[in-house]
């Protein structure tokens, strides 16, 4: 069967397909379905230094061909996860990649610092999209200054490689991700979920709020990615609404070395497993030897 | 526990908006502890997200659930023609913990029968079940009566005891035997009844619960019951739950 | 049957529905199907001072469950519209909205100031989602200072009712309204459409660029108008993605005083009339004398 | 014009990736000019835009298209039922005109034929038609003769004239008759080897292009083709068109 493996961050990954943080659990839950080293990379729920209890339900909701969610950012902290979740990850041989994220700037960096580095642990995402609340509340992603300063703080204090995962919810997401790359980002992950709002007809009220994921964030996550790696000299990770292998394809064709997955493994829990099959099928009918030719395929 | 393609064998209205699916599976079912549920991928483009249905009966290839239209899945479900195929995710959760040396008292309310009729067919003459329901149209969703005759009641008195289960549970628990244990499933304001009802003697209580559900897998932490853990208060019914001890959730 | 009229600029509208700028033609197109006084009011094209050519084909692309488009705001220019299309709407009594644009200041300022007040033009809209040449072609409506400095000038110059039309591509829709409200806006149209890419897997490129429309904009849609209607004291007035009369009561709940319908008219050329009718049923079914009573009920 | 209910009466694959439609019409269509066309809604939910096909031919009540499958859209209609309902806007656009005093040459090249098929059908004996096809498979796709023998061609030689169908409009040209006047549907290089041909004499020609629509009904300006005229050189092919003259598009 073709080989699928792709190189990130001097690592080499069994393929590009990691899941979106926070669609799948510590990583043994699934493992009742496929283990979980059939994926390139796991990367973990947010993380923070002490537990978040995260929001009350309901905290999902149907959205035409989407979802929205506003979980809270709910997890057992960072000493929990790694006495009780990560020697999984060792034990499958499988890389993984830490999401964490912080309330303010000084959360973020004790986070960052306090995670020691480790052959498994092939990178740190911070997620720049949560509230700060030194900061009234509006997240840390949306300005490249701000974006650069915590990017640069973080920096000083880890030496694994660092992704930057950012929203879409900004004027000019290039802007950002070039914010983030000078202060000293080693990825960018794009893109995060977009807010937005259902309204309930019989109750007449604000049914929910919360992130938007799935396939309609495909074209506006294919666009920054499009954009943002054509513009920065760092891997590229996309996310937004990949569904199948094809999905996977266009994102490595749009400029992306490796994809996450979310909520299409809600809807198919094999959805991975399949579009992992898919991809291989493609390289095989294409006489592909390796995924790297295909990435920003796209751009020329 | 699999993704089975299913083919909609039966899909009736037994009452009103009640309706009786019965699926069969490509392969086999794993053994079903009742109260567990399966996240069944409703036939229809309009529908996104899998619907959580308790296993109300179950065979070696087949799995049946009752289930009530509220909304837009299940109403999708509910105009399924026969032979329409399905995917049909479980068994999943966590379900009753039946006790040694007490005498169970099942308790549904309404819709509330679907995540009990497995545990009572399975615990035979033992168990005791109290059944409430709005009206006497609603009766027929007990299905065939196994064994030891069940207590039923009414909202509008049309039969049985004429007021909700827990009233009725409450008239007549102590006569039901030593050491009741109560297993329960209904809607939530049943809960906090059956709470005030058992307090006293603080009986033991086994509840189900129903949360909005995403992936029905502890993937997504969406369909959280908040509980008295201080520690860690939101518990996943997908997992943890669905089925939780009364006294160690908040309702 | 129901009365579905509402105020907006002190002027009675039949009914919350207009189209969405640039989605029904010149107006006389449609009406070999209905006439163009369904409408609560019709918004034009994008209008500018000369004609435009706009880009050349493809302009539309399908993806997903919504669009793409990219017409590149073809236009006949004012001189034209109004001596060419406008008498149809005197003649059908139906009220219009101009949406125009340019591509400086100048030009926004210079269009706004030629167009003579009328009593069939209840507003003009102004579309800040446009290329600004001598800003490096990113677009006025993405800072809070350009959007109030040429809301301002523009008030300047003309005494008709002036919406501003917003991008969603922005960090904080609801600054961006309230720089426009507090430089004079009478109005604000949420949202326009939401910059896309779309890949060709079998040419290996990018297939589309252009602006997102149509179902995936919803939520998005609904959250800028729940967030911006709560935020802003002049009326709101919702798109994207709207299909059906559900879709209509759910964005006056959410605050808006009147929608417009785009893409959905592309796939069902009967779905205005048809959500009209919904609408109508609608307040029957719930005894409601007025759509008034409805608007921003959800935020209670 | 109006937007109607069909139900599919005929969907039948002619050869290789071609197929005919016969839609019935729940009213009557309103009298077409050949090279007009329909919208039509495929019937499944992944597909979001209707589809433009040129009228093939049509009665009272029913309308027939010829199809050529080159992605999901018309590959989805190629598995679509007998009997599956469909919404058929049309006719819609601008079609041919003849124009009399000339004798009407016809050229289709491949499924070109779908937009000639019904100009051929109403010029009858005056019409000669030359139609092109890659292999002598898809020679069934000009239907039955109507009358005049059509003079055919393929690109493999397996049928009529070897060659592209220009180049035997090329070789005959001259025996057509007085004052050819030419109405061709085809591929876009098709139409740039074709004025290469009629430019010396400079015949006149009118030609149905293809672009990708939305609306199909002039409402989104996103169907257009660029033409000669400087003012506004942008022309919907949905309005405008499909049926341009040949001397005044920009190929
Ligand atoms: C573990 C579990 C077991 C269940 N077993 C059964 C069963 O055996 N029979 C049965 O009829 N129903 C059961 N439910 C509830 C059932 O899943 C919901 O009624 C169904 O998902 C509603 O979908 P809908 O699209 O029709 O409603 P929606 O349009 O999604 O919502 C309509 C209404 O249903 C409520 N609702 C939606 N989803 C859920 C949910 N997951 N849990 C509770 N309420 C919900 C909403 O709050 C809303 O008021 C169970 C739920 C869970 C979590
Ligand atoms: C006025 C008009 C009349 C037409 N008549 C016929 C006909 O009688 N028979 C027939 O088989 N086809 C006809 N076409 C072309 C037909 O509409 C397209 O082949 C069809 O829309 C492709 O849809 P799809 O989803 O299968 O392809 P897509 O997946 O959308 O695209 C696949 C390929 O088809 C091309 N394509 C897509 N849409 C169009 C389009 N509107 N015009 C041209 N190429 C397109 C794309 O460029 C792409 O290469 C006509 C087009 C127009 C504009
Ligand atoms: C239920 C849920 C929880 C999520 N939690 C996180 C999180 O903790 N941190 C984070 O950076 N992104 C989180 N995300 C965003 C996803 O990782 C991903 O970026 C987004 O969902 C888009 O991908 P998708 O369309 O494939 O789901 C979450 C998404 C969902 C649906
Ligand atoms: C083909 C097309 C052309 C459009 N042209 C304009 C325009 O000229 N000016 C403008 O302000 N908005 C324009 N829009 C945006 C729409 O008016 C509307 O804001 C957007 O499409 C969201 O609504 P919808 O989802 O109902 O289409 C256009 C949209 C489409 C699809
Ligand atoms: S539904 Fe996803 S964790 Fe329970
Ligand atoms: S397809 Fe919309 S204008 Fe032609």
């Amino acid at each position: 069967m073709a080989n699928l493996s792709i190189d990130l961050f001097k690592k080499t990954l069994r393929n590009p397909v990691m899941n979106g943080s926070g669609t799948m659990g510590y990583g043994r839950e699934i493992e009742s379905l496929w283990s979980i080293d059939t994926l390139g990379a796991y990367v973990t729920k947010g993380l923070s230094l002490k537990p978040h209890h995260g929001n009350p339900p309901p905290r999902v909701w149907e959205e035409g061909q989407g979802m929205l969610n506003s979980i809270g950012l709910q997890n057992v902290g960072l000493e929990r996860f790694f006495a009780e979740y990560f020697p999984l990850f060792k034990k499958r041989n499988t890389p993984i990649v830490i999401n964490f994220f912080g309330f303010t700037d000084e959360e973020y960096i004790e986070c960052a610092a306090s995670i020691r580095p480790d052959p498994f642990i092939i990178a740190l995402e911070i997620n720049l999209s949560c509230p700060n609340v030194t900061k009234g509340g509006i997240c840390m992603g949306k300005e490249a200054q701000s974006v650069f300063s915590i990017i640069e703080r973080v920096k000083r204090r880890t030496p694994i490689p660092l992704i930057a995962k950012l929203t879409p919810e900004v004027a000019d997401i290039v802007q950002i991700a070039q914010a983030a790359v000078s202060a000293g980002a080693d990825g960018i992950t794009l893109i995060n979920t977009m807010p937005g709002v259902s309204i309930d007809l019989a109750a007449k009220r604000v049914a929910f709020r919360g992130g938007l994921s799935g396939p309609p964030l495909k074209p506006i996550a294919l666009k920054a990615v499009a954009d943002v790696s054509r513009a920065v000299h760092v891997p590229v990770i996309g996310a937004g609404g990949i569904t199948d292998h094809e999905d996977v394809i266009q994102f490595l064709m749009a400029g992306a070395q490796a994809v996450q997955v979310g909520t299409a493994t809600f809807i198919d829990p094999f959805a991975i497993p399949k579009m992992l099959a898919g991809v291989a099928r493609y390289m095989d009918e294409h006489g592909l030897a390796r995924l790297e030719s295909l990435v920003g395929a796209a751009h020329a | 526990m699999h993704d089975t393609e299913g083919i909609i064998r039966e899909n009736l209205r037994l009452c009103r908006d009640f309706y009786r699916c019965k699926i069969e599976l490509a392969r086999p079912i794993d053994e079903v502890i009742p109260g567990q549920f399966i996240m069944l991928k409703v036939p229809s483009a309009e529908i996104f997200f899998r619907r959580p249905f308790s296993i109300y009966d179950y065979g070696k290839r087949t799995v049946t659930i009752l289930y009530k239209t509220v909304g837009k899945g299940t109403r999708a479900l509910a105009s399924a023609p026969r032979k329409e195929r399905v995917m049909v995710l479980g068994p999943l959760g966590h379900g009753f913990e039946v006790h040694r040396g007490y005498t169970p008292v099942l308790v549904a309310g309404g819709i509330g029968i679907a995540g009990i009729h497995l545990l009572w067919k399975q615990l035979e003459k033992k168990a005791c079940l109290f059944y409430g329901c709005s009206t006497e149209k609603e009766v027929p969703l007990l299905g065939e009566v196994i064994h030891q005759e069940p207590r039923i009641c009414t909202l509008d008195g049309s039969a049985g005891f004429c007021g909700n289960v827990i009233q009725l549970l409450e008239s007549s628990l102590s006569l039901v035997g030593e050491k009741p244990y109560v297993y329960a499933c209904g809607p939530q304001p049943m809960f906090a009844n059956l709470k005030g009802v058992l307090a006293e003697k603080r009986i033991p209580c086994q509840v189900l619960v129903e949360e909005r559900m995403a992936c029905g897998l502890g993937l997504c932490f969406g369909c959280v019951k908040k509980t008295l853990d201080d520690r860690e208060p939101y518990k996943r019914a997908c997992v943890e739950g669905p089925v939780f001890d009364l006294w160690q959730i908040s309702l």
